[in-house]
């Protein structure tokens, strides 16, 4: 019954749509949503524990054009960490977005972009992955737009352009590709062949142009501009949607097209890799050395994204097994990391609304647990062992290293340096500033945001003690690529 | 059995929790578990002695972490391991006191075993990274600490504080990177075996991590911290920072050097050095704070100078390195206990007065024996008098530098022993100057006020320490009897080992010289040079306050130019791409919108659309200095019109309509936000390309076109 | 030059159909242009039936059946020609009542000046 | 029996007309069109059916190989391209049952449904017959009664419009008569199949000929079926004449001299022929230029229905590119386009008829807060605006992606980048509506619409033309197998 992983992708979609039509008030509302991202994390939990190398093509129109879902280890592993996240979200944006008007569409999308998130970690072949690519760019932009100020809608356009943009960049890149390889199914080591037949800067192209390509969600230097715009959106959307799916579904298509289509063999024939590494260098450290100007905490929290997405991609243009191992860590690491920090500020915001870093003075004493997870979140984004951001820092190093790149491992460390320059002054101004403590009297958020605030940040510090298990399940990804 | 290691990290890690929640209830509870929990792993701690006496302990859980966690304890551990458990206890007795009119005890008392905790675990760790780990987390719970007291000072050493630490802590990770990457070992024992194998890259390897150790370790000159965090800190604090923490820095070079390297004979040399740089800067600057506590802290730098000279020694001197091994280790130890107890004694001061400046606090001491007592044991101990233990660590590492030099000649043997001397002569200077401007100088104000308030429990661990050093002192060999097999794993040749006499005639004599050498600099250069008359009394001035500072004169502008530089062109890859996009699409849009019929004047249609493509690109408010230059134009005309009425009158009138237009256009295209005219010019040229006449030329032009095409270009 | 002189059928019908499509284009007056519609259309007419003249042959009337078809001119193209005059009066015919109407709506038959109204509504 | 299918059609649509003519009851007048509409969709089914089993029919009436002989040839995309017409032609009758009446005056009703059937009757005659000059009888009959659909609602513009389209296709009909008249002088012969016998042996004689015979038949179609630069008549006639006329001009009558072009330039002449001549860079040129310039007029557009005229004239240029390759693929996925266009376009133009109806306003802006009035309607034509923009699986992806394989085969790898370009534009105007529709709110506010009730009977024939989108993307692989 290999059907069963379709219902993970139709689940949120179709409570998505329900919600649509019966419009039901607040609580069932909040009961619907709740109980289908639950179901649907269960759900992908059982397809990890028993439905091993399961495959479905749900419409197969030709060769090309077949929906094909297959999912290995790193999508489940991605898919995982979406549903998890998305139970927490939920939770999250109940209490956050609160009884404002017409929120029913606002869940709609909500739900529709998880299952198609899911998608995007299932899908089987590339273009497949291009579709549900394509779908997420239209499910998430309502969600940018929410707000429907202009502001909101002009970032809302750019998000839409900058995305199609990619899109298209991507499609062509599928096109030559395709009428080279008569054939787009995700198979480890590539399905070019090991040796690209015709001329290697035909592959560049290609290899480029997709880079470029899924890039653009991956908030790839030249076109980051959309993601610290797109701050504008509600909380829970920049933290799951901008923080979490959408760049981390570029990140995932980037790793695809690297290791499962064009193969690394093939693309390191093409020396396109070098050219790629520096615009990912540059994005690293303009991301954090620009995070350091921003003012406003979300911004400077998307300027951070940038610089840490800089990390993942660098496990993918850099072959080594360990920097593979690090980037697959570090997405999803990033994931709950940056997650984290996004629900703290939405909490500061939301509660106190204070949004400036120089207004946060003394915010850790009013709202303590709130900015404690804060805290260990932002150590472990800075990487400071034993936190989860160290151990994938520690392999994506050594990868660098085996490549005998010493400069990978330099930046690396300098954009911890600067990312301990631009989270530590919130820290320190949060707790060690403005009124001594007993003179502020303690608010902490509404349990809806609390917990799962606290959760994250317990989760990252297990994860920061414990990775091992995660560190041998991408392992075995990794073998069959090198 | 092995578990207590881990027990002796857990442990006081569970009853930190513990206490931090019953803190907010009770504080004296809080007090108490801390106490209890920091005496509970003391006694394991000296459980522990009889196991490791004899051979090592390892545990290891390699499931967490990453690359698991790995700890070993050998008795040069132990060393540490032992000073640990000691200063922990005995500040955490005085710091229960010390804080009581402080703000956020429960946090400091929380980060302040954290850091316990963390140490611990540097000393314990055998995996490399775990020693890593331990150290960031006592880098950052320590952070807490320094600026407890949340004022300006506070933050600005804490801030120094933290980009050092942490730059400190990735020079030491890339340093790891790269051994690990290199030796693709990361126990400490493996890696000694194939580090020193490497070829130059090793040197580069162990520069790293000696860089980022002895920025913990105050290393000039990258000390900078040093001085500023200790006067920051509340004074518990700041006897554990130089009472424990800097040993973590000595610790990690001693290991770097001696064991990862393989005592490498260049960087013996380095240490050698650094140790003389190190007790001349620190003597030095210690003599001109007016900030007490700032005295000590440089007076640790000096000291801590000893250490990297006996780590120097131990290098150099290879096999036969005995006596530099012992007094370097005993030094070690020695230092943790004076250095703590001088500190509590600042402390009790400062807890009284709530200052720190030693024009106000002189004759302080006079009348409270017990302070002045203790206070001078410890002054005793550090200058080195006979009779007390720096006397027996200064003179064993004393006895090793001349052990190193027999074999040079005289002149240079003189000009080191010179140098050693003179070096540590400044220590009695510097102390001199504190001890009798506190407690031998005369200040009525101080007359016997106060005493009531030196309480008991802050003085007891000054006491113990304080007969731990006269202890030490009189019989000096106890610490060899306990701490023989330290030795052995320095690989001594055995058969360099013979006991020392401490008290003989020379050792005595130039500990004597030394310090007397100390008392003329007080008498002639402090109590002559440094001191002013101010309202009937001698106040002290500080002539190092103009000197170059290396923090503001030195890294900050470097860094500083650094950062702007690359933060320059940053911003000009950011802002380029989307500058340049903007400007087309503002210009295309303009250029749609252009309305041709309102400018009569193509000069100024050609400018004024310059300067409104020029803006609208700006954002700001369009042609603004056009529309000022015709409303002068305008007023000028205006009086001129005014002085003469001619029959020319009436042009001039028309000519101001005019130009009234054209300030009316202007006004209304800076007005027009939306580009409305789009449409409008979009939809007049469509309706003549839709007029028929004109779609039917156009076929005529394509009929043409084609067939000529179809003519020319095929043969 | 012989090659206009000889078949002057063809010769002639392109510069009909230039007259035709010059007027058409030219003048906006609608009438005007109806008139160079329907001599393009005469052009093609006369090329496609030079197609089928030839010379000193009958039309295929048969009177007499004695005669044999050698002596007849193809008759195809003026059979299918009947067809397009037919059309083309057709079209004529619309154009002509298209006129007549927009002459009710607007008074005039000038394009040009029916274009103008058409900006200002 | 059944080969005689076609002519049956023609003349059931024909006869149907003379007999609505003479009827008197509205009621009468549409059952009787939606009957013969109804025989003739199901007689191309069974046509569809038959040719599927033997490739190809040719029917000959009078005498075999005559010159006179009139010659049907329906191939497998004859048949094809004809179901589609007839199903389209009947949902646009479906919908327009209760719409007509709210444009067009009560006692031209009649005259409307007798001028669709004509028109479809040509229509049909033009895509059957293999031969030349009934060919050409047969698109002045069409252009004849699409003026008549155009100028139905007797507005100042629909005239203007009229007028200029009957003097620009009388000049394309010209121009195609021309040609004809010359291929007639070179071969000899009417008949498409002949002609291609004589030419294929004798081209090399009259080089010159033949490529005025091919500018001439490229340009007077170009005319006709608004190939770029000659377009200029299509935004006003489409966007003026009533909803069910403008739908089925732009999805079918366009159509149809495209078709014609293909079946000239690749059956009468074949590929290595035009090939060899300049013609097909100059139609591909067409075809790009068509496929940005539509697109880019298309984004200044601020009413609704000449927006998607304007659409329709990019998407006229993405079947000229599909022809101007010169292969097979080429030519295969521009039949494609044909048909995947036409189901397309006349669902949108009848959605953006019924949001027009709603909101009494042809302004684009007027029709920001849609959404939320007729939410079903938007969604349809959602579905629609992503075919067009391209979303896989939808038939505007799938001839993108053909069209751009077809490059890659002749090894023109940069003209892909223009289909991109294009779709991209395509999204730049298709979106923003939808989203001012679904999230525009200013004009919802004191605003108040007709009513809020669906009308089924409208929306169920947009729903089965929007079911036959997907259907169309679905089976494309077999559809493109087939031409």
């Amino acid at each position: 019954m290999d059907l069963i992983i379709v219902v993970p992708i139709m689940l949120p979609i179709l409570t998505g749509f329900l919600l649509g039509i019966i419009k039901p008030n607040y609580n069932n509302r909040n009961t619907i949503i709740i109980s289908s991202t639950i179901l649907n994390f269960i759900l992908i939990l059982y397809i990890i524990l028993f439905k091993h190398n399961v495959s479905f093509h749900i419409v197969k129109i030709n060769e090309f054009l077949d929906i094909y879902l297959m999912p290995d280890n790193i999508g489940k592993i991605f898919a995982t960490l979406v549903s998890a996240l998305w139970i927490l979200t939920t939770f999250y944006s109940i209490d956050y977005m609160g009884n404002q008007k017409n929120l029913n569409k606002f869940f709609m999308f909500f739900m529709i972009t998880e299952g198609v998130t899911i998608g995007i970690a299932f899908s089987g072949n590339l273009i497949t992955l291009y579709l549900f690519y394509e779908l997420l760019t239209l499910s998430t932009f309502p969600l940018v737009i929410e707000k429907g100020s202009e502001k909101a809608l002009q970032a809302g356009k750019k998000y839409l352009i900058y995305s199609f943009f990619g899109a298209t960049m991507v499609l062509f890149g599928i096109i030559l590709l395709f009428s080279q390889t008569q054939n787009l199914a995700f198979t480890p080591g590539g399905i070019v062949g090991s040796v690209p037949m015709g001329n290697p800067n035909f592959y560049l192209f290609i290899y480029i142009l997709l880079f470029l390509g899924f890039g653009v969600k991956a908030a790839l230097v030249p076109f980051h501009s959309w993601l610290p715009s797109a701050m504008v959106a509600p909380t829970p959307v920049s933290s799951l949607l901008h923080a979490v799916a959408v760049v981390k579904s570029g990140i995932f298509a980037l790793g695809r097209m690297t290791y499962y289509i064009l193969g690394w063999e093939v693309i390191e024939h093409t020396k396109g890799n070098d050219y790629m590494l520096i615009l990912v260098l540059i994005t690293i450290l303009m991301g954090s050395f620009l995070a350091i100007h921003q003012q406003n905490l979300k911004k400077r929290l998307a300027y951070s994204t940038i610089s840490q997405l800089g990390y993942i991609m660098l496990g993918l243009v850099i072959f080594e097994n360990s920097s593979y191992i690090g980037g697959m860590l570090h997405m999803l690491f990033h994931a709950t990391i940056k997650i984290t920090l996004f629900f703290c500020v939405g909490a500061i915001m939301h509660y106190e609304n204070k949004t400036e870093l120089k207004e946060i003075e003394g915010i850790g004493k009013r709202m303590p647990k709130t900015m404690l997870s804060f805290t260990v979140a932002s150590i472990c984004l800075i990487g400071i062992p034993p936190m989860n951001g160290f151990v994938s820092k520690w392999f994506l190093a050594i990868g660098g290293l085996e490549r005998g790149n010493y400069f990978v491992p330099i930046i690396l460390l300098l954009s911890a340096l600067l990312t301990a320059a631009y989270l530590i002054p919130i820290i320190s101004s949060a707790f060690f500033k403005g009124k001594p403590a007993h003179d502020v009297e303690v608010s902490e958020p509404n349990n809806f945001m609390l917990v799962p605030i606290v959760l994250l940040a317990v989760l990252n510090v297990i994860l920061g003690f414990f990775p091992n298990a995660l560190i041998t399940m991408i392992q075995s990804a990794a073998s069959k690529l090198f | 059995m092995n578990r207590l290691l881990l027990f002796i990290i857990l442990f006081p890690t569970i009853t930190t929790f513990i206490s931090y929640y019953v803190g907010q209830k009770n504080e004296k509870n809080r007090n108490l578990i801390n106490i209890f929990s920091t005496l509970i792993n003391f006694i394991v701690i000296l459980y522990l002695y009889k196991y490791i006496k004899t051979d090592t302990i390892s545990y290891e859980i390699s499931y967490v972490m990453g690359t698991g966690l790995n700890l070993k304890l050998t008795n040069f551990r132990y060393l540490f391991i032992f000073i640990t458990g000691f200063i922990w206890f005995i500040v955490n007795i005085y710091s229960s006191q010390y804080l009581i009119n402080y703000i956020h005890r429960n946090r400091y008392h929380f980060f302040f075993m954290i850091t316990y905790v963390s140490t611990l675990g540097i000393f314990l760790s055998e995996n490399i990274l775990n020693l890593f780990t331990f150290f960031e987390i006592m880098s950052f719970a320590s952070y807490p600490l320094i600026i407890h007291d949340e004022d300006e000072e506070a933050h600005e050493a804490g801030a120094t504080y933290m980009a050092m630490a942490v730059a400190g802590g990735l020079l030491l990770l890339m340093g790891i990177f790269l051994m690990y990457s290199f030796t693709q070992a990361l126990n400490i024992s493996e890696i000694s075996t194939i580090l020193p194998t490497l070829g130059p890259v090793k040197y580069v390897i162990s520069g790293l991590l000696i860089i980022g150790f002895g920025i913990k370790a105050g290393l000039v000159p990258l000390h900078i911290w040093l001085p500023k965090a200790h006067p920051a800190a509340p004074t518990p604090a700041s006897a554990i920072l130089s009472g424990v923490l800097v040993k973590t820095g000595i610790y990690g070079i001693i290991v770097t050097i001696i064991f990862l390297m393989d005592s490498d004979l260049y960087l013996s040399y380095l240490m050698f050095a650094a140790g003389f740089i190190n007790i001349f800067t620190g003597g030095i600057l210690a003599l001109y704070p007016l900030n007490i506590k700032k005295t000590l802290a440089y007076s640790s730098v000096s000291q801590l100078g000893y250490l990297f000279l006996g780590i120097g020694l131990i290098g150099i001197l290879k096999d036969h390195s005995y006596l530099a091994v012992y007094g370097t280790v005993f030094h070690i130890f020695n230092h943790a206990v004076f250095k703590v107890m001088l500190f509590m004694g600042m402390g009790i001061i400062y807890m009284i007065t709530h200052e720190l400046n030693i024009n106000k606090l002189y004759g302080f001491g006079r009348f409270k024996p017990a302070l002045k007592i203790t206070f001078f044991i410890g002054l005793c101990a550090i200058i080195g008098l006979p009779g007390f233990n720096g006397y027996v660590s200064k003179t064993l590492i004393h006895h090793s530098l001349s052990e190193y030099l027999h074999s040079y000649n005289l002149g240079l043997r003189l000009f080191f022993e010179i140098l050693f001397i003179t070096g540590s002569s400044l220590t009695t200077a510097y102390l001199l100057k504190l001890y009798i401007s506190l407690f031998v100088e005369d200040n009525s104000k101080y007359y016997a006020s106060f005493r009531k308030h030196i309480n008991k429990r802050a003085l007891f661990p000054m006491i113990i320490s304080s007969f731990l050093i006269i202890y030490i002192g009189i019989n000096p060999n106890i610490f060899e009897k306990y701490f023989f097999n330290t030795f052995s794993i320095f690989n001594v040749n055995p058969d360099y080992i013979h006991s020392i006499k401490f008290y003989t005639l020379s050792n005595v004599i130039s500990a004597f010289v030394t310090i007397g050498l100390g008392v003329v600099i007080y008498r002639y250069y402090v109590m002559k040079n440094l001191r002013v008359e101010k309202n009937n009394h001698l106040d002290y001035i500080n002539r190092s306050k103009d000197w170059i500072s290396l923090e503001h004169n030195i890294y900050i502008p470097i860094l500083g130019t650094f950062y702007t530089i690359i933060i320059f062109i940053l911003k000009i890859i950011d802002n380029l791409l989307l500058s340049v996009g903007r400007f087309f699409s503002y210009s295309f849009a303009y250029i749609v919108s252009v309305d041709f019929d309102r400018y009569p004047n193509p000069l100024i249609f050609i400018t004024s659309n310059f300067t409104n493509i020029y803006n609208k690109y700006k954002d700001k408010p369009r042609g603004p200095s056009t529309v000022n230059k015709l409303t002068d134009k305008l007023e000028r005309r205006k009086k001129y019109n005014v002085t003469d009425k001619t029959k020319k009158s009436f042009n001039y009138q028309n000519k101001d309509i005019k130009i009234n237009k054209k300030i009316e256009g202007f006004k209304s295209f800076k007005n027009t936000k939306k580009y409305t005219s789009i449409k409008k010019d979009l939809d007049s040229t469509k309706h003549k390309m839709n007029s028929i006449t004109y779609s039917i030329y156009l076929i005529g032009i394509v009929i043409v076109v084609v067939l000529l095409a179809l003519i020319i270009f095929s043969t | 030059m012989e090659i206009f002189t000889e078949n002057y059928f063809e010769t002639g019908a392109i510069i009909l159909f230039g007259i035709g499509f010059v007027t058409l284009m030219l003048h906006s007056n609608l009438i005007k242009k109806i008139i160079g519609m329907n001599i393009m259309d005469t052009a093609i007419f006369l090329f496609f039936i030079s197609k089928g003249y030839v010379t000193n042959k009958e039309a295929p009337i048969v009177v007499d059946i004695t005669k044999n078809p050698d002596s007849y001119i193809n008759p195809v193209p003026s059979a299918l020609m009947l067809t397009g005059i037919v059309v083309a009066v057709t079209t004529t015919a619309f154009a002509l009542a298209l006129t007549i109407k927009l002459y009710k709506h607007y008074n005039t038959i000038d394009l040009e000046k029916i274009l103008e109204m058409r900006e200002e509504s | 029996m059944i080969k005689f299918i076609p002519l049956i059609n023609i003349l059931i649509l024909i006869l149907f007309s003379f007999i609505i003519l003479i009827t008197k009851k509205e009621k009468n007048v549409k059952l009787m069109s939606f009957a013969s509409n109804i025989i003739t969709f199901l007689l191309s089914i069974l046509l569809l059916t038959r040719v599927l089993l033997e490739d190809f029919i040719v029917l000959n009436l009078g005498k075999n190989n005559s010159l006179l002989g009139i010659q049907f040839y329906i191939g497998s995309s004859e048949a094809v391209i004809s179901l589609t017409f007839t199903f389209v032609m009947l949902m646009i009758l479906w919908f327009s049952n209760s719409s007509v009446k709210k444009e067009v005056s009560e006692i031209r009703i009649s005259f409307f449904y007798i001028l669709i059937n004509i028109l479809l009757a040509s229509l049909l005659g033009v895509i059957y017959s293999n031969d030349l000059f009934n060919s050409y009888v047969f698109i002045e009959v069409s252009t004849l009664s699409a003026c008549g659909l155009i100028i139905l609602k007797d507005k100042k513009e629909n005239i203007k419009a009229t007028v200029k389209y009957l003097i620009m296709s009388t000049i394309g009909s010209g121009l195609v008569l021309m040609a004809i008249a010359y291929i007639y002088s070179i071969t000899g012969h009417l008949n498409i199949t002949n002609i291609n016998e004589v030419i294929v042996s004798s081209y090399q004689s009259h080089q010159n000929a033949v490529l005025i015979i091919l500018g001439l038949f490229t340009v007077g179609l170009g005319i006709k079926s608004a190939v770029f630069p000659l377009h200029s008549w299509l935004p006003d006639a489409h966007s003026s004449a009533p909803t069910p006329a403008s739908a089925a001009l732009s999805a079918l009558v366009i159509k149809v001299y495209v078709f014609m072009l293909i079946k000239i330039l690749f059956r009468m002449f074949t590929y290595e022929i035009v090939n060899s001549f300049i013609i097909m860079d100059i139609i591909l040129l067409l075809g790009s230029m068509g496929m940005i310039f539509g697109s880019i007029m298309a984004i200044f557009q601020k009413e609704l229905k000449r927006m998607i005229a304007y659409s329709s004239v990019a998407q006229m240029g993405y079947i000229v590119f599909g022809i101007g390759l010169g292969t097979i693929s080429g030519t295969a996925i521009a039949t494609y386009h044909i048909i995947g266009h036409a189901v397309t376009k006349s669902s949108l133009f009848l959605i953006s008829g019924l949001m027009i109806e709603k909101t009494s306003s042809k302004k684009i802006e007027d029709l920001k807060g849609i959404g939320r009035e007729m939410p079903i309607t938007l969604g349809l034509f959602t579905l629609g605006a992503f075919s067009m923009v391209g979303i896989p699986i939808l038939p505007g992806f799938i001839s993108k992606w053909y069209l751009s394989l077809a490059c890659i085969e002749v090894g023109r790898v940069p003209l892909i980048l223009i289909i991109l370009a294009s779709s991209l534009l395509n999204v730049l105007y298709y979106f923003p509506i939808i989203i001012n529709g679904f999230f525009g709110n200013e004009n919802l506010d004191g605003k108040i619409y007709k009513s809020k009730k669906i009308e089924l009977s409208r929306l169920i024939p947009i729903f089965f033309l929007v079911l036959s989108i997907i259907l169309v993307g679905a089976f494309s692989s077999k559809l493109i197998n087939l031409f």
